[in-house]
């Protein structure tokens, strides 16, 4: 498994309406090597921003941020080979018409022979319990199996890490629990931006993020109390 | 909304079907060409005769082509007599004949061609003109996400107007700004996705 | 925005050679830019979907002239002009998208053949008049995306619909004309909407214009 | 307080791929009395479509929907001065450039005077915790804080119910306990759609939807434990 480090990364953008630069996330220093990290915090605190600088959606202002011998900012390209990123609305990413279509464009590069790529695609989708929807529409599916088939293009790729940014909040109670151990359930290591604060305990270690900042680090259990404490107080 | 990704495409067997859709697509620009460049009446009224040939030959339903004509009849009433006035009635007749024969034409491609067929003959065309610098597959990928797009499209307008009118707000430009915002949001989004899952840049 | 940055690191030449009058190296397309031509033809279709108003020639007022007009402004020429491509070439393999929901290769040499055919045109000079008066900042002032789009109005889509007609139905240029002459009040509304929509667009997104 | 009546409203819609019509809403027939109202229920279930109906935003295809004496098919512009709607994507809902000016175009109607509008906007967006971001694009605004955004608008009308689809789904602990007690200390009449099940139990009458039908209806913590129940079981 790659290490993730975070040197020093810091995200300025500029100001809007004049004023001066505007800082997303201060300067952070970081090591992400535990199985299943959490993000939490405020909404606007930069879970996003830092969520996204792990594979290179957004590249650091300065700082640097690598996986394993990769830079960001450098390589690109083999970086979102390896670290793969999960949105929260699923019909953002869906971007074939059926379900089976859109796994198999995720294996196109890997697997040159179509029928193998089908077939490949159709175990996928059996992994996730879609395999009977391989030739719908994607419109046709709920939000859930929506959810699952997203995460399902994501994870064909065969990446090594995986980070997902609040992939449950649009679900109901079954499909939240059901794509939670899903992601819980994964090999690969998983960084979970979520505002699911039990989902998040679940996770061995959680990041707390306040206005730009890593102001809590530690177990998660811990990091969901702390949390809680300064929503509070 | 299922004919909006489908278009018109009826399955079928006979030879009209199996002809390699490129072939297909190539006598129909020709026929049009066709229609365009011989005015006379007779040649209108021969171009209107294959035509009908070959929807009888693809067995099309005779609804689905009274369907495709409706919407040109009117239209071609009209102007016939108006030219029919102007111009005497051969002339009248020779638009209406290319009319029709132009829409009953374009209904034997499109129900006897699929879209996924003729999406990939397109993309195969395109293979020379890696030369100078066009990707057929970067194509086809664009291609497939408008296509997939298109009713998510058509969801994304009509809820945003829902929300202009459930604030009590008239103008268009209250439901067309958010509706663009948020379509050229989600294509960020969806650009996003893409780039995150390595597809459509090596 | 930073998300840009990292996109626009990568320039290595593959596709999207058409240059767009920025520098010398062509730049390549990303992503985000398939994307976004994307949406955008698939909103042309919406447009010309929601159905129009027929009139006396027997070509409808339809919305198209402004999904069209919008590309450009909004995307600037290259991809405002490969958005309209492709919503042709949608139509072309059977999808319902052209006015009246027809579709196939007919249109094009069709009573509507010009309009058709003036769209990619259009939306091109279109964009490239916003790109070039929005210069660097990439923002836009109503106003002036209306002069932009009234220009590919004017001066392409009505000229090419106008010759097309005469071509088709062998009528006179005057006839030609008075054809016409039914959509240019809602052209005016439609390149008005496109100028009020565009440039709060061109708000929410500066970067759109700076690229392409 | 405007009392709002289903009489056997349904709703249905025309199939798509083929086949029959589609059934979104079975007849249904309710008298919503109650000050806080929740509607719980899985993905697709049918409460987004129950909730429209209210305000007329969608109408039955056969029976009735009344709010007082208005029909809301027949009197619909009326009816959503009456009932304000809460979008679960609160960029469907944002129309306006900047924070203040998208309030205020809520005021329009109400306040006249351009000063005093734009004061009272301002206090408005105090109550949400955005006065910070008065003059901010709204599109540079998190995730949560467009959605606070949305709901200052709509609520800046003073409507007299206030129907609320998913209001609190991209919000953080604070965020979504901030708006669940505005919600719940409005003297408004609410209606709320939600998968919180803790915010749901703290209203007085729930409704349990699934597969287009109330399926069941009461004080709100056994709606929600009937619910809980029917996921496990
Ligand atoms: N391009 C941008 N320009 C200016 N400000 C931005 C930009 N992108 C994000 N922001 C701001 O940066 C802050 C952090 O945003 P981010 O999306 O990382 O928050 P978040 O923690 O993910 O919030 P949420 O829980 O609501 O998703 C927010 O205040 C947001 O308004
Ligand atoms: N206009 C429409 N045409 C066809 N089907 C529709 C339409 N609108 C909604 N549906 C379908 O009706 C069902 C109920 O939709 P609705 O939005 O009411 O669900 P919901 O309970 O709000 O779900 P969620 O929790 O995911 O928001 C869904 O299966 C949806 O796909
Ligand atoms: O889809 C087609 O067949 C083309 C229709 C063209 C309609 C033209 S575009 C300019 C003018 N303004 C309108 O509103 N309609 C016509
Ligand atoms: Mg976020
Ligand atoms: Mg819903």
């Amino acid at each position: 498994m790659p290490l993730i480090r975070l040197d020093e990364a810091a995200v300025v953008v500029p100001g809007t309406t004049g004023g001066g630069d505007r800082v997303l996330l201060h300067p952070t220093s970081l090591t992400l090597s535990e199985h299943r990290i959490a993000i939490i915090g405020a909404n606007g605190s930069g879970k996003s921003t830092l969520a996204r600088l792990l594979n290179g959606l957004v590249t650091p202002t300065t700082g640097r941020v690598r996986v394993g011998d990769l830079d960001v900012a450098r390589d690109g390209a083999a970086v979102r080979r390896t670290v793969a990123f999960c949105f929260t609305d699923p019909a953002a990413q869906l971007v074939m018409p059926t379900c089976v279509e859109d796994v198999e464009l995720s294996l196109r590069r890997r697997i040159r022979d179509k029928a193998a790529r089908r077939e490949h695609a159709v175990a996928v989708l059996d992994r996730f319990g879609l395999a009977a929807h391989a030739d719908q529409s994607v419109h046709t599916l709920s939000g859930g199996q929506r959810q699952l088939l997203a995460l399902a293009g994501v994870l064909a790729t065969e990446p090594a890490v995986v980070v997902a940014d609040e992939p449950t909040t649009l679900l109901d109670l079954a499909n939240s629990r059901r794509v939670g151990e899903t992601l819980l359930g994964l090999t690969q290591q998983l960084v979970l931006v979520t505002h699911d604060l039990d989902l998040a305990a679940r996770c061995e270690r959680a990041l707390v993020v306040a206005e730009g900042r890593v102001v809590f680090d530690g177990p998660a259990p811990a990091a969901v109390e702390e949390y809680v404490a300064s929503v509070t107080r | 909304m299922s004919s909006l990704l489908v278009g018109g495409y009826l399955a079928g067997d006979t030879w009209l079907h199996r002809l390699p859709p490129g072939l297909k697509l190539l006598a129909s620009a020709a026929f049009g060409v066709a229609v365009v460049l011989l005015r006379s009446m007779t040649a209108g009224l021969g171009l209107l005769a294959l035509a009908l040939a070959l929807a009888v030959v693809a067995r099309l339903p005779v609804g689905v082509l009274l369907r495709a004509a409706r919407g040109i009849l009117l239209l071609a009433v009209l102007l016939s007599a108006i030219q029919g006035w102007l111009d005497g009635w051969q002339k009248a007749v020779e638009t209406l004949a290319d009319l029709l024969a132009l829409v009953l034409l374009g209904v034997v491609l499109t129900s006897t061609t699929s879209v996924n067929a003729l999406l990939d003959t397109l993309v195969a065309a395109m293979r020379p003109l890696r030369r100078v610098g066009v990707d057929p597959e970067r194509v086809a990928l664009t291609f497939a996400m408008a296509i997939q797009s298109l009713p998510a499209t058509v969801a994304l307008a009509v809820e945003t107007r829902d929300a202009a009118r459930a604030r009590g707000i008239r103008h268009p430009r209250a439901y067309l700004t958010p509706f663009v915002v948020r379509v050229v949001a989600r294509a960020h989004e969806t650009g996003a996705a893409l780039h995150a899952r390595g597809i459509g840049e090596d | 925005m930073t998300t840009e940055t990292s996109e626009t690191s990568e320039t290595s030449e593959t596709s999207g050679t058409l240059a767009d009058g920025g520098p010398a190296r062509p730049r390549r397309l990303t992503t985000t830019d398939l994307a976004l031509i994307a949406a955008f033809a698939a909103l042309i279709s919406a447009c010309a979907l929601v159905g129009g108003i027929p009139t006396g020639a027997g070509i409808d007022i339809t919305l198209q002239t402004f999904g069209v007009m919008l590309a450009g402004c909004v995307l600037g020429p290259v991809r405002g002009f490969l958005a309209v491509a492709l919503y042709l070439a949608l139509g072309a393999i059977g999808l319902p998208v052209f006015s009246d929901h027809s579709s196939g290769i007919a249109p094009f040499t069709g009573v509507s053949a010009g309009y058709l055919w003036s769209f990619p045109v259009a939306a091109f000079l279109g964009g490239l008049l916003v790109k070039y008066v929005a210069g660097e900042k990439g923002k836009t002032r109503a106003l002036v995306v209306f002069l932009c789009s009234a220009a590919g109005s004017v001066f392409v889509i009505h000229p090419l619909g106008i010759t097309g007609m005469k071509l088709f139905l062998d009528v006179s240029w005057n006839d030609a004309l008075h054809f016409d002459m039914p959509f240019w009040l809602g052209d005016f509304v439609k390149t008005t909407l496109v100028a009020l929509v565009a440039a709060e667009v061109h708000r929410a997104f500066p970067q759109l214009l700076r690229r392409g």
